[in-house]
């Protein structure tokens, strides 16, 4: 008997006046010991199916309809009250962010104990009796020393192996980890999710685990379910789901999943699925992926909407249409590959011997340690590193945005630490920056037209009318409709806004742009379409690129040179290729060892 | 003038009727003691706290000049500028010792800044020609002045004795008063109360009231709460409308008496053009409906008048015509004074200091509006009143209201009209010669003509515009036997219970 | 999939042994910190109030009976130093309250400082009865009302507080009286002599204030906090409601709560001086509002200055206080020193 | 489908419930300041009741009951001035003196909020260490001492006021004013070159005007009711202007006999800042969903 089963589940929240249905007729089962990876895009209904599963949608504003049986227990329909029994006890959430789910104010010993002690009526002696064993099950020092410790005290894996023991505690029949390792590094994340897998197979709970990262599901998971505008559009096994997707939608998530051992990856255009999740009050009433699909027109799937099909033995799709075997060999739209622009050889940036200290005294903390660096024109060099290993600070270094600095920065064959204010200003026009967050890194109170035409306002002497036209040509090159000029960045899309950031770093005309994890936040297909378009604009303009990033298959994508950072220290650089291939410090090997992959059909 | 005390001790207990069981008096008052030392306050209310602890060589009933000996027997001036008293015997502190000159020299230098390392007293500026006191032997004593002050005896009542040595390093006498009084000291905690018990061996009598509390409750309806709810037994300074509220109240009792204070408008007439014409001030005294004003908004408890002294102070001209409220001529005079479209004029009237003054203050500002004068109110605190008209910044005019320090129209003058003194904003020498030949004039006739000459000067010169002399209202126990006092005191002494 | 269980420990490892620089003296540096640090605003408290002082135009004038004479007024002028120059007055000032010497009272003729510090005790003792029933209850109400915000509970609550805001407490103080003490006659009048019973209404007038802040206070933090993902993830766990806001709120709340002390107190000593003068308690309220009626200006500064201090000092107490209760700023005060 | 419709509506309905619950509150409140904005203009054509009294009719009670006065509706005082026209002089003067000392205290405040959280060091300190001085001054204490020092006036008045509120409006604008610089868009701003007048005044300022508009309600009804504090104590505006506070002071002595004459001016004040804290209720809300 399944641990959990799920039948024809609807859930329906209701915002200001309208009731959206999040979710309709989503079924599944999960065996006990066995994890269910659920992926799907932004926005496609996860995390409320997390919550629903959990009891933890608010009462008053949620409706759930169908059945979720947890055990014996019939969720749907419990009473609040028994719902909190059932909570904790039988099933667990486990949230993406560790630090923001303990209470910085309480030991976790406490943490950990509280559970036990309202499910099970266990003593304070066996409560912590029990803590001191889930510590050493998530693998952390059991002792009662550690216990005392507050959540500040320890590292974001530490805190989400803590969260796992909290979930772990009263032995629940199933887990809902709702992206648990999407705020980690991918070493962290590795670790974790090994974690996963032996606790599953130890104790028999089951798992739901949710991302929107193909790779790092197909790592953990024993059945996948992909879900797509709130149903599921495919549910098989792991090796089914990876090796034969049968519905567009999976077949490309797969193909965005980016491959490391691609050696043509920096002339190849990334590919992606273009759109994004249909908003959930305007779903078509056909095949809700249609609009996006590249087989759409084939049939009226269009107008009509398809069931679950079991398509295969235990595989099933919500498509008329599977995708064929053969077709799994990915295709690669050729047509867009980039030409190498020449002057390699050609020095822009030097950096030798930077050395970035915050605080002073016996708070001295370096953040850069003696990094030395160098980029040819019109290549782009890939910085890479775990969180907190001074990529930033290297970066805003160079940008001489960071106060003082020992060691010499050489731009466009210049001196530019000891520059003037006069020179500072030139040098904002030579050199620009794309950040991470871009609703972060746009002034919500302007307008998108207004943004990207300050640069102008603040250095040219362009009239109003001028600088819109220029606007409006960098907006063109960036692929956005000039219309976007009168809209305010929360009207705008996380990728529409990339793009904005991007025309406003680059309409001064910039020879070096440095993009600070300028893609990390945006989902696989926004992903891919920002990489090819910096590719492409640094092919046309001969642009420089620092590209920084965490993520090993975005900077083999985009880099002539890797260098990688570890505890401010530049431990390795050298060709992409060769780093993949033959790393040398054992940390870029535990990098790459690190980097979640499909397993590919060759 | 000397009395004898004999005839007032058998007068004071004769009528005590033995049986009725003597409880403590509460009394409520609206602010703490300045000081405890007499000699550092120039407060009414502290004097009259202090006045149940300390006696004076003289004392006077407020209103007429019949002075009453208390520890002086009897007094003459040997010469005009030296005043002789005999002082009583057998008179004995409150710690046991007894009273003799010394105490009363003792007194006065420490009043006036004699003592080593000793500055004058805050209550010496009543006594500007006093210079000195010598002992002639343990009962005679001499106070000596400057220049002739044959009225001197009038302002001893407020120079309350402080025994020999007293002051000075180590001195608990601002801590724990001694006194000849009817009362000992028994407690003070400030801001609450201040409490007495009755002295077994009084000289002047037996003492009935065994302890009387004054409390501070400076809040004005709280302190009418606090006596309509019976927890004080004593008050006074009651506004006209409380009157009312106590109306229905079988336990106490009302009692209004005119007090010695005369509400005014101060003008400046040294300064200020218009006010400089005296068809203008005529004109503003006509202008004002007294009537209205006591009636209205003093609800009957105050009287209009047209002099600065009250009617009892004597001598006084009972005689001087009143301004009449007659709009009509006063807009005439001012026709003729060449005001006909009025002028500028602001009252200035401190808060919170006298009894509906500055609703009195803005009832005559809107009087004379209708005259034409565009007159309007300044509300300041005290404070900054008493400094502003110390420094003589004043606007236009001010409302005040003078209680005299003695009952002599004389003291009055001195202080208000007198060309250059502190509050005093006129300038006539006519008035200032007659002032000057009472000043010094030891023959009763000449005194009281050139006072009564000095009035009719200023009624009609009118550098001020009259306006009321408003009662004090005492509430008291109904059982309780007490006489208010037109000047406020409250001396507990012959107070008793009587059912 | 090859581990190098070397990488995994070093990063535990790391984190556990990333010992502070400062750890042993943090603390202390961060008291002497702060301490320095109070110290400054009295100076600056000081200073304002010697501004204050100088801005009349001019300050013996106040200081002097009515019958003072120019020479007196000049006598006093210089006794002050008020014919120097104002630096100098400023050096003289400050020099004299460093020997404790706040002026002379010029309505009591006593230095002012005993005479404020002797009239302290039942102004607070007033002010800790207000504060207890107003926090004890606001916070108890808050918390009730933050649990299900625009449940008709927390709607009646929050016009029941919106009407007590509006309500002038020395309004309320004299309706009060008149209701209890002159109508019905269960609480004195004047005084604080009837033990507990005298406390009552003055202590509802003085608790207001307080009791409207503090209500609205925790229940603003405490619906910010039931919004965050650790009260969340606690309701995950299937924990009672009254378990999760006792252990996880409540704590959470403590330090907006706190730290608004400083501020409720000085808000306590202005309505100390209305409430003690309108039910005659015999404290530094009404003690200064004697002095401000009778132009005694040395003594309300002298209170104001010693109000200030205790509000400093309050503040002091209370940053100590949140970083016992805070152990993330602790953390962060052993190793640097700071916050 | 049935029960899902109708649990859908009721889902909704809560929803729209605390909407409108929002907008009838506000419409309440608004309705309220009217009727007083009204009341403060009419002032403009009643100069005479409000001024000048009738020493005949003092102590009138209110027209309804026994003993009343066809003229005047909530009686007369002490110097038979109508009352009601006094209460509305006393709500013109409140909406005036309020308003202008918020607005000046939000000016104040933004400026050296803005200057103290964006440049930091040694001004911030500075800056901070002035604010808690004088927020550690007991506020009613502090308008004590500059009013009895420098004398009571309407402009005194306001400007201690404005002082007694513009402390918080640093301390709040620096929060906020640090907690954005260290948002990218700042550091993205220094990037393109702006200056930092620029990053002060066209990037961070567009912030921070809701929370100063949030605060400046909030702190509308407190101004107000301290006025009438001052007022009360007769510090405040300078009379004989009728202003709440002071018709409470005088009314209270009247409490036994002629209880309208504190009552009415007590529950005007009341109202005024019930409505407006109910309009700065609505406000908050709306800004708080919005952001
Ligand atoms: N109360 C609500 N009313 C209406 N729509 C809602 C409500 N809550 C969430 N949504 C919408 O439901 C959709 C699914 O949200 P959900 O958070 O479950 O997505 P997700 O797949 O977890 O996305 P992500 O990867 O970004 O976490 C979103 O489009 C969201 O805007
Ligand atoms: N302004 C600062 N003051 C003090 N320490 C800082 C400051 N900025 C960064 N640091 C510290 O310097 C180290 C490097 O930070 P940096 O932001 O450069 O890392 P990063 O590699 O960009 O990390 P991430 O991937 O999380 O962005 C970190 O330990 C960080 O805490
Ligand atoms: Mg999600
Ligand atoms: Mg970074």
């Amino acid at each position: 008997m399944s641990a959990v089963s799920v039948k024809h589940l609807y859930v329906t929240l209701s915002s200001r006046n309208e009731a959206a249905s999040i979710i309709t007729d989503l079924s599944f089962n999960i065996a006990s010991g066995k994890i269910l990876g659920m992926v799907g895009e932004s926005g496609c209904g996860k995390s409320t199916l997390a919550l629903a599963l959990c009891g933890l949608l608010p009462a008053r504003t949620s409706l759930i309809e169908g059945s979720i049986k947890i055990g014996e227990e019939e969720l749907v329909g419990m009473s609040p009250r028994k719902l909190r029994l059932i909570r904790g006890s039988k099933v667990a959430y486990i949230p993406q962010d560790p630090m923001a789910a303990l209470n910085p104010t309480i030991t976790i010993g406490a943490q950990l104990m509280e559970a036990p002690r309202e499910h099970l009526n266990l003593s304070r002696k066996d409560s912590k009796k029990l803590a001191l064993e889930l510590l050493d099950l998530v693998q952390l020092p059991s002792s009662e020393k550690f216990l005392r410790k507050y959540p500040h005290e320890l590292s974001g894996g530490m805190r989400q192996r803590i969260m796992i023991a909290i979930a772990m505690s009263c032995k629940p029949i199933l887990i809902v980890a709702d992206e648990p390792t999407t705020a980690l590094d991918v070493t962290v994340q590795a670790e974790i999710l090994r974690l996963f897998r032996k606790i599953t197979s130890e104790s028999g709970t089951a798992v739901i685990f949710v991302s929107h990262d193909l790779g790092v599901v197909s790592q953990i998971s024993d059945e996948i379910a992909v879900i797509y505008a709130g149903e599921i559009v495919e549910y098989g096994s792991r090796k089914d789901v990876t090796h034969n997707p049968l519905h567009p939608y999976t077949y490309g998530l797969l193909s965005s999943v980016p491959e490391l051992n691609d050696q043509d990856a920096r002339w190849m255009a990334m590919p992606f699925i273009g759109g994004k999740p249909p908003d959930v009050y305007e779903r078509p009433t056909g095949c809700r992926f249609a609009p996006r699909c590249s087989f759409r027109g084939i049939d009226d799937c269009e107008s009509t909407h398809s069931e679950l099909i079991e398509l295969a033995p235990n595989h099933w799709a919500r498509t008329k249409h599977p995708i064929k075997n053969n077709l799994i060999d990915l295709p690669r739209d050729l047509n867009q590959s980039y030409v190498e622009h020449s002057d390699a050889n050609q020095s822009i940036l030097r950096v030798s011997n930077l050395v970035k200290i915050y605080g002073a005294g016996a708070l001295a903390h370096k953040a850069v340690d003696d990094v030395s660096l160098e980029i040819s024109k019109g290549t782009t060099f890939g910085l890479i590193g775990e969180s907190g290993s001074g990529k930033s600070s290297l970066a805003s270094c160079i940008l001489q945005l960071n106060g003082s600095y020992l060691g010499d920065i050489t731009f466009e064959g210049k001196d530019i630490s000891q520059g003037s204010t006069k020179d500072l200003r030139e040098l904002r026009r030579r050199m620009q920056v794309v950040f991470q967050d871009s609703h972060n890194s746009m002034n919500s109170k302007m307008t998108i037209g207004k943004l990207i035409g300050e640069p102008l306002e603040i250095f040219g002497s362009d009239t109003p009318d001028q600088i819109e036209v220029r606007v409006k040509e960098r907006l063109h090159a960036v692929g956005l409709n000039s219309q976007i000029m009168d809209r305010y960045p929360r009207q705008c899309s996380g990728g529409e806004l990339q793009r904005a950031c991007i025309a406003r770093a680059l309409i001064l005309n910039p020879s070096l742009l440095i993009c600070d994890e300028a893609v990390a936040s945006l989902d696989v297909s926004n992903k891919a379409q920002i990489l090819n378009l910096l590719r492409e604009i640094q092919a046309v303009e001969g642009l420089t690129i620092l590209f920084i990033s965490h993520d090993f298959a975005t900077i083999n994508a985009v880099s002539d040179k890797i260098g990688v950072m570890k505890n401010g220290k530049m431990v390795e650089q050298g060709e992409p290729a060769e780093i993949l291939l033959r790393p040398q410090h054992w940390y870029t090997k535990q990098l790459v060892a690190s980097v979640p992959q499909l397993e590919r059909v060759n | 003038q000397a009395a004898s005390a004999a005839k007032a001790k058998p007068k004071s207990t004769a009528k005590a009727v033995p049986n009725v069981p003597q409880r403590p008096v509460t009394v409520a008052m609206a602010v703490d003691p300045v000081s405890l030392n007499p000699l550092e306050q120039r407060v009414t209310d502290t004097y009259s706290e202090l006045r149940n602890i300390y006696d004076p060589l003289i004392d006077s009933d407020g209103k007429s000049k019949k002075l009453t000996p208390i520890l002086a027997k009897s007094w003459k001036f040997i010469d005009p500028k030296t005043l002789q008293l005999t002082l009583r015997s057998g008179v004995k502190f409150s710690n046991g010792a007894a009273f003799t000159a010394d105490d009363v020299v003792y007194t006065v230098k420490a009043l006036l800044g004699k003592l080593p390392e000793s500055k004058p007293a805050l209550a010496a500026y009543l006594y500007p020609t006093l210079t000195d006191a010598v002992a002639v032997n343990a009962t005679t004593v001499n106070l000596i002045t400057s220049s002739p002050t044959p009225r001197l005896p009038i302002i001893l009542p407020q120079l309350l004795i402080i025994p020999n040595n007293s002051l000075g390093a180590g001195s608990t006498l601002t801590t724990t008063p001694v006194g000849t009084g009817a009362y000992k000291f028994v407690s003070y905690t400030p801001q609450k109360e201040l409490v007495l018990t009755a002295k077994s061996d009084y000289f002047l009598g037996k003492v009935l009231i065994p302890k009387v509390t004054f409390k501070t409750i400076p809040d004005v309806t709280s302190r009418l709460f606090s006596f309509s709810t019976g927890e004080v037994d004593l008050i006074y300074g009651l506004l006209p409308s409380q009157i009312r509220s106590l109306g229905g109240n079988p336990f106490v009792k009302v009692v209004s008496k005119p007090s010695t204070r005369m509400a005014a408008i101060w003008l400046d007439t040294l300064n200020v053009p218009a006010l400089k014409k005296l068809k203008v001030r005529q004109a503003l005294n006509y202008a004002i409906d007294r009537q209205g004003i006591t009636k209205g908004l003093f609800q009957g408890q105050a009287t209009p008048t047209n002099a600065l002294a009250p009617t009892f102070f004597d001598p006084l001209d009972n005689k001087l015509k009143p301004y009449t409220y007659d709009p009509a001529k006063a807009k005439s005079l001012l026709k003729k004074a060449g005001f006909a479209d009025g002028f500028d004029m602001t009252i200035m009237v401190p808060q919170a200091r006298y009894i509906l003054g500055v609703e009195a203050a803005t009832a005559v500002a809107s009087q004379l509006q209708a005259i034409g004068v565009n007159a309007t109110i300044q509300e300041v605190s005290f404070a900054d009143f008493a400094a502003k008209t110390a420094v003589r910044d004043i606007p236009e005019a001010f409302f005040g209201s003078y209680g005299s320090s003695g009952p002599d129209p004389l003291l009055l003058y001195n202080a208000v009209v007198r060309t250059g003194v502190g509050f005093s904003w006129y300038n006539n020498p006519t008035l200032d010669a007659l002032l000057d030949k009472a000043q010094s004039a030891a023959d009763e006739a000449v005194y009281s003509k050139a006072l009564i000459d000095a009035e009719g000067i200023i009624y009609s010169q009118a550098p001020f515009i009259f306006l009321y002399a408003n009662n004090i209202t005492w509430g008291l126990d109904k059982r309780l036997a007490f006489k208010p006092n037109p000047i406020q005191v409250i001396n507990l002494f012959k107070a008793k219970w009587i059912s | 999939m090859d581990f190098k269980k070397r990488g995994e420990m070093s990063d535990l490892i790391k984190t556990q042994a990333e010992s502070s620089p400062l750890k042993s003296h943090g603390l202390r540096l961060y008291i002497a910190r702060r301490l320095l640090q109070s110290l400054f605003v009295f100076f600056i408290v000081v200073t304002v109030i010697f501004v204050i002082s100088r801005m009349a135009a001019d300050p013996v004038a106040t200081l002097l009976p009515p019958g003072a004479t120019p020479i007196d007024r000049e006598n006093l002028r210089q006794s002050l130093g008020l014919d120097k120059s104002l630096i100098d007055q400023y050096v003289i000032y400050l020099n004299n309250l460093i020997h404790g010497d706040f002026g002379i009272s010029t309505l009591y003729n006593v230095p002012v400082l005993p005479l404020v510090l002797n009239r302290c005790v039942p102004t607070f003792a007033l002010a800790l009865f207000a504060i207890l029933w107003a926090s004890v209850l606001a916070i108890f109400l808050g918390v009730l009302a933050s649990l299900r915000p625009g449940s008709i509970f927390d709607r009646i609550l929050g016009g029941i507080v919106s009407i007590a805001q509006g309500t002038a407490s020395f309004w309320l103080a004299v309706v009060l009286l008149y209701i209890f003490s002159v109508k019905f006659r269960i609480f004195p009048v004047t005084g604080n002599s009837e033990g507990l019973k005298s406390f009552v209404l003055p202590g509802i007038s003085l608790g207001l204030a307080p009791f409207v802040a503090i209500l609205r206070l925790t229940r603003s933090s405490m619906i910010e906090t039931l919004k965050t993902g650790y009260i969340r993830n606690a309701n995950s766990r299937g924990l009672k409601t009254t378990r999760v806001v006792i252990n996880h709120a409540m704590r959470n709340i403590a330090e907006p709560i706190l730290s608004y002390a400083g501020i409720l107190f000085g808000g306590l000593a202005s309505g100390a001086v209305i409430t003690e003068t309108i039910f005659a308690w015999p404290g530094i309220g009404q003690l200064s509002m004697q002095g401000i009626s009778l132009g005694d200006y040395a003594l309300v500064q002298a209170v104001t200055m010693l109000a200030s201090l205790t509000v400093i000092l309050l503040n002091l107490i209370v940053d100590l206080i949140n970083l016992k209760l805070n152990p993330v700023a602790r953390e962060k005060v052993k190793q640097y020193g700071k916050l | 489908m049935e029960n899902f419709n109708s649990a859908m509506t009721e889902a909704n309905i809560s929803i729209k419930r605390r909407t409108r619950r929002r907008i009838i509150s506000l419409w309440i409140g608004l309705s309220i300041l009217f009727l007083f904005i009204v009341a403060s203009i009419l002032t403009f054509f009643l100069h005479k009741g409000a001024y000048e009294g009738n020493l005949m009719k003092t102590f009138l009670p209110p027209q309804w009951q026994s003993g009343g006065s066809n003229g005047h509706f909530l009686g007369t005082d002490e110097l038979g001035r109508d009352l009601l026209s006094r209460i509305f002089y006393g709500i013109r003067e409140s909406l005036l003196i309020g308003p202008i000392s918020v607005i000046l205290a939000s000016i104040l405040g933004l400026t050296f909020g803005l200057l103290s959280g964006y440049r930091g060091g040694w001004l911030d300190s500075l800056l901070m260490r002035i604010t808690d001085g004088i927020l550690s001054i007991p506020i009613l204490l502090l308008a004590i001492s500059v009013i009895g020092v420098i004398g009571a006036s309407t402009l005194t008045l306001i400007v201690v006021l404005a002082i007694s509120q513009w402390m918080s409006f640093v301390r709040l604008i620096r929060a906020e004013v640090i907690q954005l610089r260290q948002k990218q868009f700042i550091l993205a701003s220094r990037a393109i070159g702006a200056n930092d007048w620029r990053i002060m005044f066209k990037h961070l300022l567009p912030h921070l005007i809701p929370s100063a508009l949030v605060l400046a309600t909030l702190s509308l009804p407190n101004v107000i009711l301290l006025a009438a504090g001052l007022d009360f104590l007769g510090i405040g505006s300078t009379p004989p202007k009728p202003t709440l506070g002071g018709m409470i002071s005088g009314g209270l002595k009247y409490l036994v006999n002629a209880p309208w004459m504190a009552i009415a001016p007590g529950l005007a004040l009341m109202f005024l800042v019930v409505g407006i804290n109910m309009v700065a209720e609505s406000v908050r809300e709306k800004l708080e969903q919005s952001a």
